[in-house]
Parts: structure tokens; C-alpha cells; sequence
């Protein structure tokens, strides 16, 4: 059994399938990118995953357990995080609040939490921005602090939904180095991204998605260099 | 069978009128995300403006519509443009304070009708008040009937606007999604405005059509406020066909309650019907409808 | 400028005065009075204030008690029992109050009475009709009104001779009043052999009756005994008239069923209703017709019973003053238990019976909308028409 | 993090006061407010942090109430049992009733209770040989003095600012805010905001049993429209909840003060302030004066909800700063 896998989902809204027989697996400690033009299904495919979304069909296997039959949070518990694409922080709490929050999942009394939570902030890097009001921070720091608060949960596969989306070049190569510190920490990622530059660097493999259906899958070059893929995702003139 | 025809004719008559505060209510629902609690006094300031109309001027009750109406659009245009669409600028923890403004707004309504009427008893008298014609026995206020018909006519007028004109169609779309409507170039700040003008011009209605029938002091409105809201849940939110559903339900409900297991339960019923349909029915009647 | 400072030296000085005066033993006698002065029950209070102040005005006009003015602090209940408590607690121990009266609603007169009770100061209830509020034996407390269980009194004497009715339907609002009111009516109606084919309460302020009055009209009751307040009643009565139905007579508890409101908007459909009543200016009472006129003169409105109760009670309060051996609220209240009085409410004496205590015992009344007029029919030797019974059914009017 | 001084400067004030304040009538007042502390309290926990906004405070406190009447009454125990009991049984009323309402969201949890406070005022009022229907309970009070119930009523609202602040310090509290503030975010962060979203109902529900309790037992008499009120229960839990401070500690504490102190000011014409001044001066103007002000204590509620929403949409203790920012602001130009 794969660390993580998705088998045959489907997702009905109304009459219209946003996701449609898709079906793919994640090795422990790799990163899966998830590609595919706007609309494709990318984000339901988290919020399935995540159990925001009730499956019409199909099923979802983390560590030999089906998740897709339980509630978000006892989702979260079995240690899947995730990360919103419009960022959700709480906007009224500090920086250090909100993640102290996430880190309560697994640390009981408060001063462990706390504990947790200015580790994570460090390790993310948000720490000068610890005890601003999260509604304050830059995009690009609220982005992170989706991050900093997924990590506090101590996920085993965490799943990042553009964290790239917005940034500059700058902030991009901050971006990649921190998933990519987030992997060598051991956590195994699932990442929806637009930006080639950022997939094609840090994916193991990826999964290629139009129409809420899987058009191609495989390691990076593979993908990108798939004629479906081409024609789906770079339109028809694109050449890789 | 006697029992029960008229039980069902009281219980459609009052449907009717229920339906049209319901109308009102759930549209300001659909188009604001919040629910009215000042809905009930919109609906007693119209009654004191046909009262008046009526004492001062001489003027019949359902002769009143043509100014109470306008009247109380005038009024929720105010209210939400200088109460209500304010708020969505301010930073407030409390998501629903939209709403704590309306139960603001009801208490000041009722307050300022008493000291403009005090708290006396009011009522219009008409020849038509307490008369009644008889189809097999089974008796049918003359007032309630007209007060059925009237609302059966702005019902399907407010079917005609939404659906038929641009500002009706701007009004459903930002209904079904303000953002996607304020992309498309919607105004929705001046749409909301419009809709809350019309909800109070509704239930305005309402109001000058009971009159004549029922009676008129300060603190009439917070009944009225709330059985629009259980018709509102009742229908679906900010469903329009649904309200109709949700009034005649109510009506019907607290008739039949009434004749079958007791007067003391009339509003019992409808409370406990709302609290099932929460339960059972979450989206309301507008599950069975698609407007 | 200046003048604010004038205002505030005014107002300090006269609160200097004031006090002053507060020290000196012979100011006048402070009675402290209960009433809903604003509120849905505000219309009452003010007709039981105003009689208060008129019937303070003509004994202080006369002398006062014993060379002293009686000196009358009113409080507003709201016409919610916590509110009514904090007015009597002040009453009691800021304004050192000698005696209590007013209370208007059963309700509030009921929580009020107990804290007089506890302070051991005197409360004379005008009104407050529930039977409980002299039950409890509570030895401070007295009741001018008859408990509203005895309203009926006169109505069922002309029931068991005139109308010997076999059934009965009994309507009532859900207030204290009416739930009472209703209880205590349908334990008379059981007592005397009669069915009560329907006992149903309803929300006051109902709109539509019809529902009710379907299911009451099939039971076919001989007659329909209503406890409701005005508006309710004359809805009732409208919409019985609408369905076309006809027992052998509608009957009011009281209160809605007297007033003039019920018969401007019962319109036709309020002839020939009969009601309980307390008190009328026709009766025979020393000064009843001349308070009823000076009312009038005075406050430009018609007066009705409770504010003849009210107007009892001042002069049954200003009589207990002049008889109190001293003047604490113990002494009042042993001057009150002796009472022997005639008022324009009729007479004034507190006895015992049954459950309760220090109750005025009251003659009621029968009364019946005659073409727009409240005649009283019944006792007969008080009655100002005779009465029309059996009543013409609706459609041969 | 320091603990500052001032709550126990609060707390030992407010413990000397009725031996101070020895007036029965200002004592009535303190009580009052203590009582309100605690409901604003209450409803401040599961609105003001936890954002589901409590629309039927009533519902609780009349139940409480009637806990606490109907032992004395139809059990012969002492009402003062009613205490804990009416906190339990409320919350034994809160469990089923969040269960059902906090998996809707939107409108719906606020207008759900305010149909159960609905609900359980026409239950009271038409199940009259269990409740007496609007005849009410009389309970006898315990004491003639004012002060057992002065701290009694104390240690009640200490218990309730005490219970809302540890609660608030703890995870439980941090995932009360995260529900507030964002809902999905709050699941995701593996947050059971059902559970969370009852707890914090349950705790609430528990304050306002309790106070409702208080309540019959300081009040002495009960019936449906008084503790089942809309108006003068519910609505007014809001308003202690928002002009004190949406969501802070303290606010409750000074909403409580200030609407007690409103609804006093307008009942008796500003302690009577009005009257001695008609008195005094003579003005025939002044009878007038009096009777709109005092009728306009509702009216001045409403105003008050307006303004306060408008302008202070946290309450006093959470928009302090901007408070202190306008009164600076206007100062100035007159220095």
C-alpha cells in the first residue's frame, strides 16, 4: 500500500463533474506536484482530500487508513495540514496566536505549544513578524503564515495550494527553499502551482489534471513534454 | 367538513397576507445576507401612516397603499443607505451586526410611534371590516379576501420585475453572488439600497392590508417580525417562490394547529416547524423550487 | 453664562432647603404608589394615578390627616415585576414610605407584595386581581378590588335563575389575568353541574380567531364566557359575528369587555354582550357619580372601575392614617386591619375567608352593551335597564 | 505574561462597597449589575470569542429560573439548590440544542435560539400545571438584607469573568478565536469546531442558567414573560455583550454597569434629578420632561444599539484606543 493514494474520486456539483475518476499516489517524503489549467480541479482535489468537500465517489487512503470518510479536522488529526490558495489567517490574532493555535493539535499544555509554535515561526522564517496582527502581514508573510500554521500540526503530508501564486522573484526563491526544507524535514508535500519554474524545481513527480480528469503523470520532464498536457495546460503553440 | 373547510380558508387567507410579509423579508435575505428584525415595525409604521391617512384625511385604507408603500420605500432606501451599508466598512468582530443593527432600528421604530401615538389602542373601522360573504357555508371575511388578492397581485408583480426587468435581473444576481455581480459592473451597494426599499414597500402592504381587519398599537411589530423570519427559514433563505411556500405553510400550520390541538400552540406550531425544518430540511422549501 | 450659574446656585440651595426640610419632623406624610406609568398597562396606571391625585387633593383640601398633608411618591412599574421591585425596595428604604399602594398587574402587585410583606410595611393593592396575592397569608397586605375569581359573583346568580345554561365554553388570554380568571370561572361552572365543553387559551394579540371560534361554534356551547382584554375581544366578537355564530349569550370577564374602545370597534357586533363588571358611577355609593363627573371634568376622559378602586383606595389609606396610633408602618397596618369605611367604590372592610386574608369583599356587577351602552342589569335592584336575554341570533338583528 | 493590578483593586472595591453604599436601594443596582456581569459574560464567551452570535440569552436564563422556582415550589428545596442545577440543566438544554443548530451555518445558530427562547416562553406560559403559566412562582426570599445576595451575586459574576478568562488563556480558548475568525481555517487546523462551537455554548449556557437562578432567588417571583424576555432578557444580553466589548474580559463588567445604570437613569428620570428640579423650580414644563424620559428608555436603548454599532462595533473596553484617540483629538483644539 502507497503512503498516500487516491482512488477513482469524483466529484459531482450539481449536474456538472468538477473531478472525475481521478486517481493517483504519493510516496512518503516525496513532492507531488498537481498541474492543470484554471477550472481544472486542482483545488477540489484538496478540498476532497482535505474533507471539505463530501466525495460522490471513490476513495481516499492515507497511511493503509480511508480518510475520505472523515471530517476535516480528524483528517487534520491523522496528519494531513493543508494550506488555503485565498489565505485564510485569523486575522484579528497575532502571528504567534494563530500558529499556537495549530500547534495545540499535538501539544497539550500551553507552554509546549508555545514552545512548538515559535520554532515553527523560526523555522519559516516569520519570526520579526511574531507579534503583528495576521490582517497586517505583506501577501507574501500571510502565505508563509498559511505554511507556519500547517507545519504546527506536525502533518505527515501537508498540502500547499499556490503558495507561490503573487510572489516576486525574490520572494519565489524564498518560497522554494522553504519547501524544500520542509521536505528534508521529513513531511511529504502535495503542491498545486502555476508557476513552472517553481513545479519543474522542487516536484519528484507530477500529476497533470484537465477537466477533473488525470491526462498525464510522471516525473516533470515527462509531463511537461506530454503532447495532452501541452494541449490542455500551455495551449497549442507552446513548445517545451 | 365544516370545521375543517373553514379551517382551511382561514388558514389560506392568512397565508396569503404571511406570504407578502415573508416576500419582503426574504428578498432583503437574499440580496443583504442578513436577516431583517426590523421587518415587523417597517410593516407597523405603515399601518400608522394608512391609520393616519385615514383619520386625518379620510382616506380608505387600501386607497393609503398608493402612499404607504412609497412611504416605507423611502424609508428602508434611509435605512440601509445610511444605517446598513455603512456597517460593511466597519471592523467588527461580531459577523452579524448587520442584523443587531436591525433589532437597533425596530426598538427606535416602535419607541418614536409611541411617542408620535402613544400606546393606545388604534384601529380603522370601515364598512368592510367586519363583513363577510358565505360560499356553502363556509364563511369568507371580505377583507381578508381583498388583502388575499392584493398580495396574490404584487406577488406576481414582484415576479414580473425580477424577472422581466434589468434592475430586477441585477437584483437576482447579486442575490446569487454579490462578487460575481460587482465584477459584471453591478452596483451592489445601490442594488442593496433598491432591494431593502422594496422589502419595506412589501411588507408596507402587509400592513395597510391588515389594518382594517386588526388593530394598531407600537409593539405590533415584533410578532410580525417574527413570524416573517420563520416564513424566510421556512422558504429557504432569499427565495422568492419559497416565501410564498413558506407563508401559506405558516398560515395553514397555525390554523390548523389552532382548530386541532389548541389556540395556546397557534405560535407554538409555527416555531416548532421552523426549529424541524432546520433540522430536517435545512435549505428550506427552496430544495423544491429553483428560483 | 451666568445664568447656569444662577441655575446651580438655585439648585443647590434648594437641595440645602430640601434637606433642611427632610430633617424637620412635621413635613407631610409620605405614602408611596405603585403603577405601570409607562408600558402597554400605561394607559391604566394613569387613569389610577390620576384618580390617586384627585382623591389626595380633596383630603389634603380638607384638612389632611390629623393637620398633615399626605404627600403621594409614585413610582413607575413598567409593568414588570423587577422594575416594580426596585421601585418598592426605594420606597421603602430611601423615602421611608409609611404605606404602600397602587399595583396594577397581577404580576408585578404579586412580587411587590412580597417584599412589602418582608418590610413589614403596609400594601393597600388597588387592583392586582390575582386570587394568590391574599392567599399567602400575608398579614401586610390588603385588597380593595374582589379577587377575579369573584367577578363573576353576579353572573352566575343570573345564570342559575334566568339562564340555567347545560354548557359552556371558556376563552381566555394567556396572561395572568386570564389564566386566573379562566381557572377559577371553570371550577364555579363545574361546581354548578355545568359542562365545560371548551377551556382554551390563546397568545393575546392574535389575528386571526376564526380557527378558535370554528371549533368553538361546532361544540355548541350554551354560552361563550370570554377573559380578554379589549382588542382581543372585540376581534372575538367581530369574528363570531362573521361566522354567524350564535350560543345563547357571549360573556366577558371584565376588563376588555367594559370599556368603550371594545364597543367602538366591536361595532355591532358588541350588542348585547354582557360582561362582569366591578364598579359603575350609577351605583349607589356615596360621591361614586361625582368622581366619575369631576373625572371627567378634570381629565377630559371617561374614568372606569379601576380608577375608582384607586380613588377608594387613598380615602381608605388617609382613614387609616388618622386612626394609626402613630405613624409607622406597624401602626398603619393594624389601623388598616380595622378598617369600616364607605367609599365611592362602594364598602371598604378586610376580612378573612376561605383561603384568604384582608380582603375586601365586593358585590360585583352584570353588565350589557344596550345600543353603544354599558347598562348594568344585574342585581336587579341596582339595574339601570332590564336585561335582553335570550339575545337575537345574528342574522335577525 | 504579568498579571496587572488592577482586577484586584476592582475586586477589592467591589468587596467593601455595600458596607460603604449602605442605601438598599444602590446595593439592588449592584446586585443587578453583578447579575449582568454574569450573563454578558456568558454570552460574550460563545459570541464575542467564539462568533456564533446568541440571540436567545433568555432561553437560559428563563430556564435557570424556572429551575431554581421549581424546586422551592413543586420539590420543597431550598432555591438556592437551583444555583448549580439551573447551570447544569441549562446546559443539559445547550447540548442537544448546539448539535442540532452548529452544523448550519450563517444566520441560522442566532435565529435558532432566538426560536427556542421563543419556545420555551410559550412552553412556560401554556404548561400551566407544571409552571402555574402566568400566575408565576413565588419564592420567598432568604434574607430581608441586601448583602448575602451582594455576594452571592459577587462570587458569581467573579466566577464567570474568573471561568471566561482561564478558559480564554487556554487551547480551548485559542480554538474558540480560530472559529471566530475563520472557520474552514479553524478545520483544517484540526479543529472539531462542532465540539468546540458546543463546548463554548455549554459554558455559556451554564453562566446564564446560573444567573437566571439568582435571579428567582433574589427576585423572589418569576413568570414567562418576565425571565423568558426578548426585550428585557435576550436583547439586553446583547447589549451588555457589545457596549461593554465584543470578545474582551472585561466588558462584560462595564456593559453591565452602564445598561443597568441607562435603564435606571431613564426609569427615574436621572435618579430623580428631573423631579427635584420640577419640584424645586416649579417649572410646569418639567411634569412633561420627566414622563418623555422616562418613557424613552427603550428608545434610548435603541439609539444606543445604533450608535454603538456604527461607531464602537467592539464596545467600550475593545475600541478603547480608538475612545482615547477621539477624546485626545478633541481636546487638543481647545488647548
Amino acid at each position: 500500500m502507497a503512503f498516500f493514494e487516491v482512488q477513482g474520486i469524483v466529484k459531482f456539483f450539481g449536474g456538472l463533474a468538477a473531478v472525475n475518476g481521478v486517481s493517483f499516489e504519493v510516496k512518503e517524503g516525496e513532492i507531488c506536484g498537481l498541474i492543470g489549467p484554471n477550472g481544472s480541479g486542482k483545488t477540489t482535489i484538496f478540498n476532497l482530500i482535505n474533507g471539505y468537500f463530501p466525495l460522490t465517489k471513490g476513495e481516499i487512503q492515507f497511511q493503509d487508513e480511508k480518510i475520505s470518510e472523515l471530517k476535516t479536522h480528524q483528517i487534520c488529526q491523522r496528519g494531513v495540514g493543508r494550506t488555503f490558495q485565498v489565505v485564510k489567517p485569523l486575522k484579528r490574532m497575532t502571528v504567534l496566536d494563530n500558529v499556537i493555535a495549530s500547534a495545540f493539535l499535538r501539544h497539550h499544555p500551553r507552554s509546549d505549544a508555545i514552545k512548538l509554535a515559535e520554532e515553527t515561526i523560526e523555522f519559516c522564517g516569520l519570526t520579526h513578524y511574531k507579534d503583528k496582527i495576521a490582517k497586517s502581514l505583506p501577501i507574501a508573510s500571510r502565505k508563509r503564515l498559511e505554511i507556519t500554521r500547517a507545519l504546527a500540526t506536525q502533518p505527515k503530508l501537508i498540502l500547499l495550494d499556490e503558495t507561490a501564486a503573487g510572489l516576486n522573484p525574490h520572494e519565489l526563491e524564498e518560497a522554494i527553499t522553504l519547501i524544500k526544507k520542509i521536505r528534508d524535514s521529513g513531511i511529504t508535500i502535495i503542491i498545486v502551482e502555476h508557476i513552472m519554474k517553481v513545479i519543474m524545481t522542487i516536484s519528484d513527480h507530477i500529476v497533470a489534471i484537465n477537466h477533473g480528469m488525470v491526462i498525464a503523470k510522471g516525473t516533470p520532464a515527462g509531463v511537461v513534454s506530454n503532447p495532452e498536457v501541452i494541449k490542455a495546460y500551455f495551449g497549442e503553440d507552446y513548445r517545451a | 367538513m365544516e370545521v375543517f373547510l373553514q379551517t382551511l380558508v382561514a388558514g389560506v387567507l392568512k397565508g396569503g397576507l404571511y406570504a407578502l410579509i415573508g416576500l419582503g423579508m426574504t428578498l432583503i435575505m437574499g440580496v443583504m445576507g442578513i436577516i431583517n428584525l426590523a421587518h415587523g415595525q417597517f410593516m407597523m409604521v405603515a399601518m400608522y401612516i394608512t391609520y393616519a391617512l385615514f383619520h386625518f384625511f379620510g382616506l380608505d385604507p387600501y386607497t393609503t397603499l398608493i402612499i404607504s408603500m412609497p412611504s416605507l420605500f423611502i424609508l428602508g432606501v434611509l435605512i440601509q443607505k445610511y444605517l446598513l451599508n455603512p456597517l460593511m466598512k466597519v471592523e467588527s468582530i461580531l459577523p452579524e451586526n448587520q442584523v443587531l443593527m436591525t433589532v437597533g432600528i425596530a426598538m427606535v421604530l416602535t419607541e418614536i410611534a409611541r411617542f408620535i401615538f402613544s400606546s393606545n389602542y388604534l384601529s380603522v373601522r370601515t364598512s368592510y371590516s367586519s363583513s363577510a360573504f358565505y360560499l356553502g357555508g363556509i364563511s369568507f371575511s371580505v377583507a381578508l379576501t381583498v388583502a388575499f388578492g392584493f398580495a396574490c397581485f404584487l406577488t406576481l408583480s414582484l415576479f414580473w420585475f425580477l424577472i422581466k426587468t434589468d434592475l430586477g435581473r441585477s437584483i437576482r444576481a447579486v442575490s446569487q453572488d454579490s462578487e460575481a455581480a460587482e465584477l459584471m459592473g453591478i452596483d451592489s451597494g445601490r442594488i442593496k439600497v433598491i432591494t431593502m426599499g422594496i422589502g419595506a414597500g412589501l411588507v408596507a402592504a402587509a400592513g395597510t392590508l391588515l389594518l382594517p381587519i386588526y388593530y394598531l398599537f407600537p409593539d405590533i411589530g415584533g410578532p410580525f417580525t417574527r413570524k416573517a423570519f420563520i416564513i424566510t427559514i421556512l422558504g429557504g433563505l432569499g427565495s422568492t417562490v419559497g416565501a410564498i411556500f413558506g407563508g401559506l405553510t405558516l398560515g395553514l400550520a397555525e390554523s390548523f394547529g389552532a382548530t386541532y390541538i389548541g389556540m395556546d400552540f397557534e405560535d407554538l406550531v409555527g416555531l416548532v416547524i421552523f426549529l424541524l425544518v432546520l433540522l430536517f430540511i435545512p435549505g428550506g422549501f427552496r430544495r423544491f423550487t429553483k428560483v | 453664562m451666568r445664568i447656569t450659574a444662577f441655575g446651580l446656585l438655585a439648585i443647590v440651595s434648594s437641595l440645602v432647603i430640601s434637606i433642611g426640610l427632610g430633617w424637620a419632623a412635621e413635613g407631610p406624610i409620605k405614602v408611596g404608589v405603585v403603577l405601570p406609568l409607562t408600558g402597554e398597562q400605561a394607559k391604566f396606571g394613569e387613569i389610577e394615578k390620576n384618580s390617586l391625585v384627585m382623591g389626595l387633593e380633596e383630603i389634603n383640601k380638607a384638612g389632611g390627616v390629623n393637620g398633615r398633608q399626605i404627600e403621594l411618591l409614585i413610582e413607575d412599574d413598567t409593568g414588570k415585576p423587577d422594575v416594580g421591585r426596585s421601585a418598592v425596595e426605594k420606597l421603602i428604604s430611601q423615602d421611608n414610605v409609611v404605606a404602600l399602594t397602587g399595583g396594577y398587574s397581577s404580576s408585578v402587585t404579586y412580587a411587590v407584595c412580597a417584599v412589602a410583606q418582608q418590610h413589614k410595611t403596609p400594601f393597600l393593592v388597588s387592583t392586582g386581581s390575582a386570587d394568590k396575592i391574599t392567599e399567602q397569608g400575608w398579614n401586610f397586605v390588603f385588597r380593595i378590588a374582589p379577587p377575579v375569581s369573584e367577578y363573576p359573583k353576579a353572573l352566575n346568580s343570573f345564570l342559575s335563575e334566568v339562564v340555567k345554561p347545560q354548557s359552556v365554553a371558556i376563552l381566555y388570554e394567556n396572561t395572568l389575568f386570564g389564566q386566573s380568571g379562566a381557572k377559577e370561572f371553570a371550577e364555579q361552572c363545574e361546581k354548578a353541574g355545568m359542562k365545560i365543553l371548551i377551556k382554551e387559551g390563546y397568545e393575546a394579540g392574535a389575528v386571526d380567531f376564526k380557527p378558535l371560534l370554528i371549533k368553538v361554534k361546532a361544540a355548541k356551547p350554551d354560552f361563550v364566557y370570554m377573559v380578554s382584554y379589549v382588542m382581543d375581544a372585540a376581534l372575538l366578537m367581530r369574528q363570531s359575528k362573521e361566522l354567524n355564530f350564535n350560543p345563547k349569550m357571549f360573556v366577558g370577564g371584565g376588563a376588555g369587555f367594559t370599556l368603550p374602545e371594545f364597543a367602538k370597534n366591536a361595532g355591532a357586533a358588541a350588542e348585547y354582550v354582557f360582561s362582569a363588571d366591578l364598579w359603575s358611577p350609577q351605583l349607589p355609593y356615596p360621591g361614586a357619580k361625582d368622581y366619575f363627573e369631576n373625572y371627567k371634568k378634570r381629565y377630559g376622559g371617561p374614568t372606569e372601575y379601576h380608577g375608582a378602586e384607586a380613588y377608594g383606595c387613598i380615602y381608605v389609606v388617609a382613614d387609616a392614617l388618622k386612626r394609626a396610633k402613630e405613624l409607622t408602618p406597624v401602626a398603619v397596618r393594624d389601623a388598616l386591619a380595622t378598617t369600616d369605611l364607605m367609599t365611592a367604590f362602594g364598602p371598604v372592610k378586610f376580612v378573612s375567608y376561605g383561603k384568604k386574608k384582608q380582603q375586601n369583599a365586593l358585590p360585583t356587577y352584570l353588565v350589557q352593551w344596550q345600543k353603544g351602552i354599558l347598562e348594568t342589569v344585574w342585581p336587579k335592584n341596582v339595574a339601570t335597564k332590564p336585561y335582553v336575554y335570550p339575545v337575537p341570533e345574528w342574522a335577525s338583528r | 505574561m504579568k498579571r496587572p493590578s488592577g482586577p484586584f483593586l476592582l475586586l477589592g472595591l467591589l468587596l467593601i462597597l455595600p458596607l460603604m453604599l449602605r442605601d438598599a436601594y444602590y446595593q439592588h443596582l449592584m446586585i443587578l449589575v453583578l447579575m449582568w456581569v454574569a450573563i454578558g459574560s456568558g454570552w460574550n464567551l460563545i459570541s464575542g470569542y467564539t462568533g456564533q452570535v446568541l440571540f436567545g440569552a433568555a432561553a437560559f436564563f428563563g430556564f435557570g429560573a424556572y429551575t431554581a422556582a421549581l424546586l422551592s415550589s413543586k420539590l420543597g428545596v431550598s432555591a438556592w439548590w437551583g444555583l448549580p442545577l439551573g447551570g447544569i440543566l441549562s446546559v443539559a438544554i445547550a447540548f442537544p440544542f448546539g448539535w442540532i443548530c452548529f452544523r448550519l451555518r450563517g444566520p441560522y445558530f442566532a435565529l435558532a435560539t432566538l426560536a427556542l427562547n421563543e419556545i420555551f416562553r410559550h412552553v412556560a406560559t401554556i404548561w400551566e400545571s407544571l409552571t402555574d403559566g402566568m400566575i408565576g412562582i413565588l419564592v420567598m426570599q432568604t434574607f430581608i438584607s441586601k448583602l448575602p445576595y451582594y455576594y452571592v451575586a459577587l462570587a458569581i459574576a467573579i466566577l464567570s469573568i474568573v471561568t471566561v478568562d482561564v478558559v480564554m488563556r487556554s487551547r480551548w480558548g485559542y480554538y474558540f478565536v480560530s472559529i471566530r475568525e475563520d472557520q474552514d481555517a479553524a478545520e483544517s487546523m484540526g479543529i472539531d469546531t462542532l465540539y468546540y462551537k458546543m463546548l463554548s455554548l455549554c459554558i455559556s449556557a451554564f453562566l446564564i442558567g446560573i444567573a437566571g437562578a439568582l435571579y428567582t432567588n433574589y427576585m423572589g417571583f418569576i413568570d414567562p414573560k418576565v425571565v423568558f424576555s426578548l426585550h428585557e432578557i435576550s436583547i439586553m444580553a446583547i447589549l451588555v455583550g457589545i457596549v461593554g466589548g465584543v470578545g474582551t474580559i472585561y466588558g462584560p463588567l462595564v456593559g453591565a454597569f452602564i445598561m443597568v445604570a441607562v435603564q435606571e437613569i431613564f426609569r427615574t428620570g436621572g435618579f430623580g434629578i428631573l423631579h427635584f428640579i420640577g419640584q424645586s423650580t416649579g417649572w410646569p414644563f418639567m411634569s412633561g420632561v420627566i414622563k418623555y424620559v422616562s418613557e424613552a428608555h427603550v428608545l434610548s436603548f435603541g439609539i444606543l444599539v445604533i450608535v454603538v454599532i456604527l461607531f464602537l462595533p467592539n464596545g467600550i473596553v475593545g475600541d478603547w484606543s480608538l475612545i482615547r484617540k477621539f477624546l485626545i483629538k478633541s481636546k487638543k483644539p481647545a488647548v
